[in-house]
């Protein structure tokens, strides 16, 4: 027997769960502004987390899936990506897609039921993927399109550690290894898919592992460390922007809330684990270290907050703000050009009143 | 004895199974601890064990196949897809595999396997939640296929799915799950797997449907009713194989007929209906068979869905326009 | 110019389109250095260089959902499914995204895609490959399906597929690659995506069917000709969106219809079409509607193919049923 | 940074190329039956090989996949298999069939377009699998139904090294992983897909490692050393039996022949490549070995070839002779019962007489 080869899953984090440097810091980190804007952008979604769950509460949004505890992951990405890159998200990557021109509004829109959510801001990235997993195949895909075109742009899906199972997952893996594409694969590991615990979804060690099945590097990394996530999302990306391929990068963070406003997460886990996992929250982690530095202050907290909270209603205003839906938008964007079929059917649908509590 | 809605008198057949066969499996995402996002499976982990009730990890494809595995060996899975917009990635096993491995095999394999899922529009959910494809599998040969539209139908055509030999496509209508309440003694008496039931006798127009339209459609035949007019109402619950005669009769006696189900129009299995009607009852007709239908546009999102199901207003509208 | 067949009129239309329009990239199992198992795509690869012709992994979801990602982006694949019965793990990513992406995203992101795929039986072949699900495709909104039945509208049509903005599945008869040749310009000139094609003119009898079935219906209305019964032929090809106009004026000129395809019977495409005739030309009808389809049973392995597919007997019996 | 997961993964090989031991062989390679028994089966399967690719070219069967190289791979693990075990198999495996029940003439009869030819004489066994990767699901249920019911038996599911690239594929190693399943995966790497090499399939360079996705062992061993894969196949398969779970074992081989009798393998692969895996076939190894230890001569070369080409004539004999297909054979095991719409197409088709070239 000889053995053929050999791999190694590499773990990083910079900053511990008290907020204490535990190895150099990349150099960003230099910068206050720009600790300030992550350090924002997560309080800004924790708000409108609290605020979305409040609306599906009175019936004014529809099923709504809570990022609390995981916004240092889309936030540090969003924050390591160009915004001529391509995101693929799946559907807690709101910290992202804040900041590549999507609104908190077109989010309130997309759980309210309505497809003008994803009518946003950004001309190439995909909405919001609800088919757990399918989303790795269109970042592979839109990656071909770049490395086609010669361009230095980069695809990133972004899937959660139950999507890790479908084959989609998997096979995505493979074709972004054997064409070295340029696309980054974001396994936001929150430790549960509904009520299946990670233990439960796959036997290996790591998720990041699995990219060993594709033949590239997978790196696992401390998901609530946000200067991990964008220190490390911002080498892969860099890497596959300058043809070095692929990388999957599994971040370690936890699903603090229910699965969404239609789930229980009583009825499957323990208080315990969730309190253990709340001390490792990312947004206590990063004011402690700010703190620490000197640059942060319960006053500064309380005015971000309000600051915050008056944005967060804004979005709520022009989600309550927008135009009724009607029958017609049924139809008219299925094909470029409608079909008879179809115009007869519009013209049909358009006699009979719209009928919606939300809408 | 209290009254159970759709979504406990499948709860109560499942239970039912496990109990009287031990070759009963029940299997998917979240069926365990969480006993199914719609609590379809609650209380069955206590009840039989983590032996008999297995959480999977997250892969359609993956519950298709393995149930035809374990089926192939005399098992009888009761597998679970969360969402029938979630049961696609299983249908190359189904279609490929699940549907064929009797008659590939001349007999020698089978698969009584029971793909349940939940079914149809109406329950305000994401996007994704509210397919009926239902067509899809009718056209597949190998599998039987159905709806069921009460508690009691629910539980008598469940046990008749899992004890039937051969592959079940279970369809749930989410609509229903909880909307009426029915006493229905958990006494294992399966119905038919190949009967269409008549909810209403009526001599001047057949009203065909399945699944949740059946609300509408019933509300429909009672209004009309009050305006004289006599419909006959028939849940069709077994799509595949279609009783043929009980739709024959019905629309040889009241010479009129309309379709309503919730999926596209195009290739729906009203099709089918009106084209069996159009073949074998065709000197019957005395008017156009009309089919009220979902429009051919993806389920749209919850603020739409309404506008998207068949309403009472539209399929009184296509009653009327028959009876002229 | 030389005469050539349906296979090599494929091969013809892929080749035009990519020379006209760089964003059109081939992609699919083999059709590289191989120019595919039946050889469509032969040459491509030294014509055009593998930047622009892809051999991928063996993984059908994976060529699904790579071609949404790159259509997305505004580049044009023209995928291969190696045999129909292998593009089922492809349908979760075709029917959930590809069929979706312009309304759900209200136009933003569009789907310009073509999947093709050999299709249907008579070959020879082993099991699976022999696939005629064309009603699962017609029955998903937002989907175009195809299907050319000479060498001409093979090119025409394969080549408004590509220009379309929309995603085409592009079923390819394979009993037909080889069977006819015919003088097929290598102009650039498109068909119509939404017509139908009447190949006969006919008073008696109107016999609609598409794909490799027009075979044998063509020769089923020449040898009727013969005992002096005027049959109407049609070739519905595009069979998503449905040219009603052209089915129903020639329904109403002839009064009977016999509907041939090689599908099961059971919610196949040719209960669409009776379903429309029943509902819009019913009084014109002095016949019931009779459909000659497959058996609702899987294509049999090939010894029993030529026992599944309509045969010219049972077309020609059916024909002289609905004009007695 | 820190490394928190390690992994290599072993290559076994037992005689070289030139069929000399290249580490101490296992005990059963003491007993001549075995190995006479081992070559034996890889002899008449490479007679059948050339007879089935013969009867095509004359008309007399279908497309037929040849297995000419590969002899060792199906051979080594039908000996390695017990009776009362599972086989989940793709199409190239006639020599672990063979020794399970299934008759050289049952194979004609899949290959000559009839479903009897699935009708053989092992109960659980699966059909040959068609849709490339499928049947490694069906491995995991059938070792799913073994668990249940506390059985010591082992579900085996063999696939080529294209299926690798399949969602099935990785689908099925994660639930073996995570169920800790009696089953084991062995990919018949033949280095081919049709027209795609196995280095454009994948950038792993081990097939093997693609096990570590699900967190358990992955093995390459040399497939065309039929000592090697018994004695690898066995211990993996009873590692399954007694508790260890599952495992997956990458055969390196090499498909000497076209992919099917439909195909031309000389447009997309050199001659070269071809005469180079040649020289590393199975059967000249053993072949070689047996002759080195004195246990194996011309005479008995020419007497075992005209055995199995004796054995190969009966087969096809039984091929021929086999009964008319009828046209209730479509309907009649679709359903234990025949639907009432079923019976009246059945009696339909009987009007219509089967015209068939091959019946
Ligand atoms: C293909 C598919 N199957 C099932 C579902 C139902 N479902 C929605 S979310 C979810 C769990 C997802 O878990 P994970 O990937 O870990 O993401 P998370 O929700 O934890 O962010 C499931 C099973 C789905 N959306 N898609
Ligand atoms: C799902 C599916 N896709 C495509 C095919 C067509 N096909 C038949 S064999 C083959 C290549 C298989 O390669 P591999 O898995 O390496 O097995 P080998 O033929 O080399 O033994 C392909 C693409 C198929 N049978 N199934
Ligand atoms: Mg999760
Ligand atoms: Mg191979």
């Amino acid at each position: 027997m000889v053995d053929v080869a050999h791999f190694s899953i590499p773990y990083f984090q910079y900053l511990n769960e008290q907020g204490q440097p535990v190895v150099a810091l990349p150099d960003f980190v230099k910068d206050n502004q720009t600790l300030f804007s992550l350090y924002r952008l997560m309080t800004l979604l924790r708000v409108f987390d609290a605020r979305a769950i409040a609306l599906q509460r009175t019936g004014m949004l529809g099923t709504y899936p809570s990022v609390l505890g995981q916004e240092a992951v889309s936030v540090g990405l969003g924050a390591a990506m160009h915004l001529d890159d391509v995101l693929c998200p799946a559907y807690r990557e709101g910290g992202a897609q804040i900041q590549r021109g999507v609104t908190l509004s077109d989010i309130l829109l997309y759980w309210g039921g309505d497809e003008r959510g994803n009518v946003f801001g950004h001309p190439n990235d995909f909405p919001m993927a609800v088919p757990i997993g399918s989303q790795t195949l269109h970042a592979v895909g839109v990656a071909c399109a770049f490395q086609y075109r010669k361009q230095a742009r980069v695809a990133v899906a972004v899937c959660g550690d139950g999507a890790t199972s479908q084959g989609d997952f998997y096979e995505a893996l493979n074709l972004a290894g054997v064409r070295n594409l340029p696309v980054v694969f974001i396994v936001a590991n929150n430790q549960w898919a509904i009520s299946v615990p990670r233990g439960r979804q796959t036997r290996c060690q790591t998720l990041a592992q699995k990219a060993i099945a594709a033949g590239f590097a997978g790196w696992q990394i401390d998901g609530n460390d946000v200067i991990a996530v964008k220190e490390k999302c911002a080498e892969a990306i860099e890497k596959a922007r300058t043809g070095g391929g692929p990388t999957l990068i599994e971040a370690l963070t936890y699903r603090l809330g229910d699965h969404t406003t239609a789930d229980d997460a009583s009825r499957y886990r323990s208080k315990e684990e969730v309190a253990q996992a709340q001390a490792k929250e990312p947004l206590k982690r990063l004011r402690h270290y700010l703190t620490e530095r000197g640059e942060w202050s319960e006053e500064k907290e309380q005015l971000l907050l309000a600051e915050c909270a008056k944005d967060v209603e804004e979005a709520v205003e022009a989600y309550k703000q927008v135009s009724p839906v009607t029958t017609d938008m049924m139809f008219d964007f299925h094909f470029a050009t409608l079909p008879a079929d179809l115009a007869e059917q519009k013209h049909l649908a358009a006699q009979f009143p719209v009928g919606d509590a939300h809408a | 004895m209290p009254e159970i809605t759709l979504l406990e008198a499948v709860n109560q057949a499942l239970a039912y199974e496990m109990q009287r066969d031990e070759n009963v499996i029940v299997l998917g995402e979240d069926v365990g601890t969480n006993g199914g996002v719609f609590r379809a499976t609650q209380g069955l982990l206590q009840k039989f064990g983590a032996e008999r009730v297995w959480d999977t990890p997250l892969a359609e494809s993956m519950i298709a196949g393995m149930s035809i595995g374990m089926a192939s060996q005399g098992l009888k899975p009761v597998a679970e897809f969360q969402f029938m917009g979630f049961s696609y990635p299983g249908l190359d096993q189904i279609i490929n595999h699940a549907a064929r491995l009797r008659n590939r095999t001349r007999g020698r394999l089978s698969c009584p396997v029971v793909f349940r899922t939940p079914y149809g529009a109406g329950i305000h959910a994401p996007e994704h939640h509210s397919e009926s494809t239902e067509a899809i599998y009718a056209h597949t040969p190998g599998l039987r296929v159905v709806i069921p539209s009460s508690p009691a139908r629910a539980y008598g055509l469940l046990l008749a799915a899992i004890r039937d030999p051969d592959p079940v496509i279970f369809l749930e209508p989410t609509r229903l799950y909880r909307l009426v309440k029915q006493n229905v003694p958990d006494e294992g008496e399966a119905l038919p797997l190949d009967q269409c039931f008549v909810l209403r006798e009526g001599s001047d127009v057949t009203l065909v449907s399945w699944g949740a339209m059946l609300h509408e459609t019933m509300n429909v035949a009672r209004a009309l009713d009050q305006e004289g007019i006599s419909c006959e109402v028939i849940d069709v619950a077994t799509i595949k194989p279609l009783d043929r005669d009980t739709l024959l009769n019905s629309v040889e006696k009241t010479g009129r007929c309309v379709i309503i189900h919730e999926a596209p129009l195009t290739a729906g299995m009203g099709a089918e209906i009106a084209a069996i009607l159009a073949e074998q009852a065709l000197f019957f007709l005395q008017a156009p068979i009309v089919r009220v239908a979902g429009y051919d546009v993806t389920v749209p999102y919850f603020k739409l869905e309404k506008a998207y199901l068949p309403s009472e207003a539209r399929i009184k509208e296509a009653v009327l326009t028959v009876l002229q």
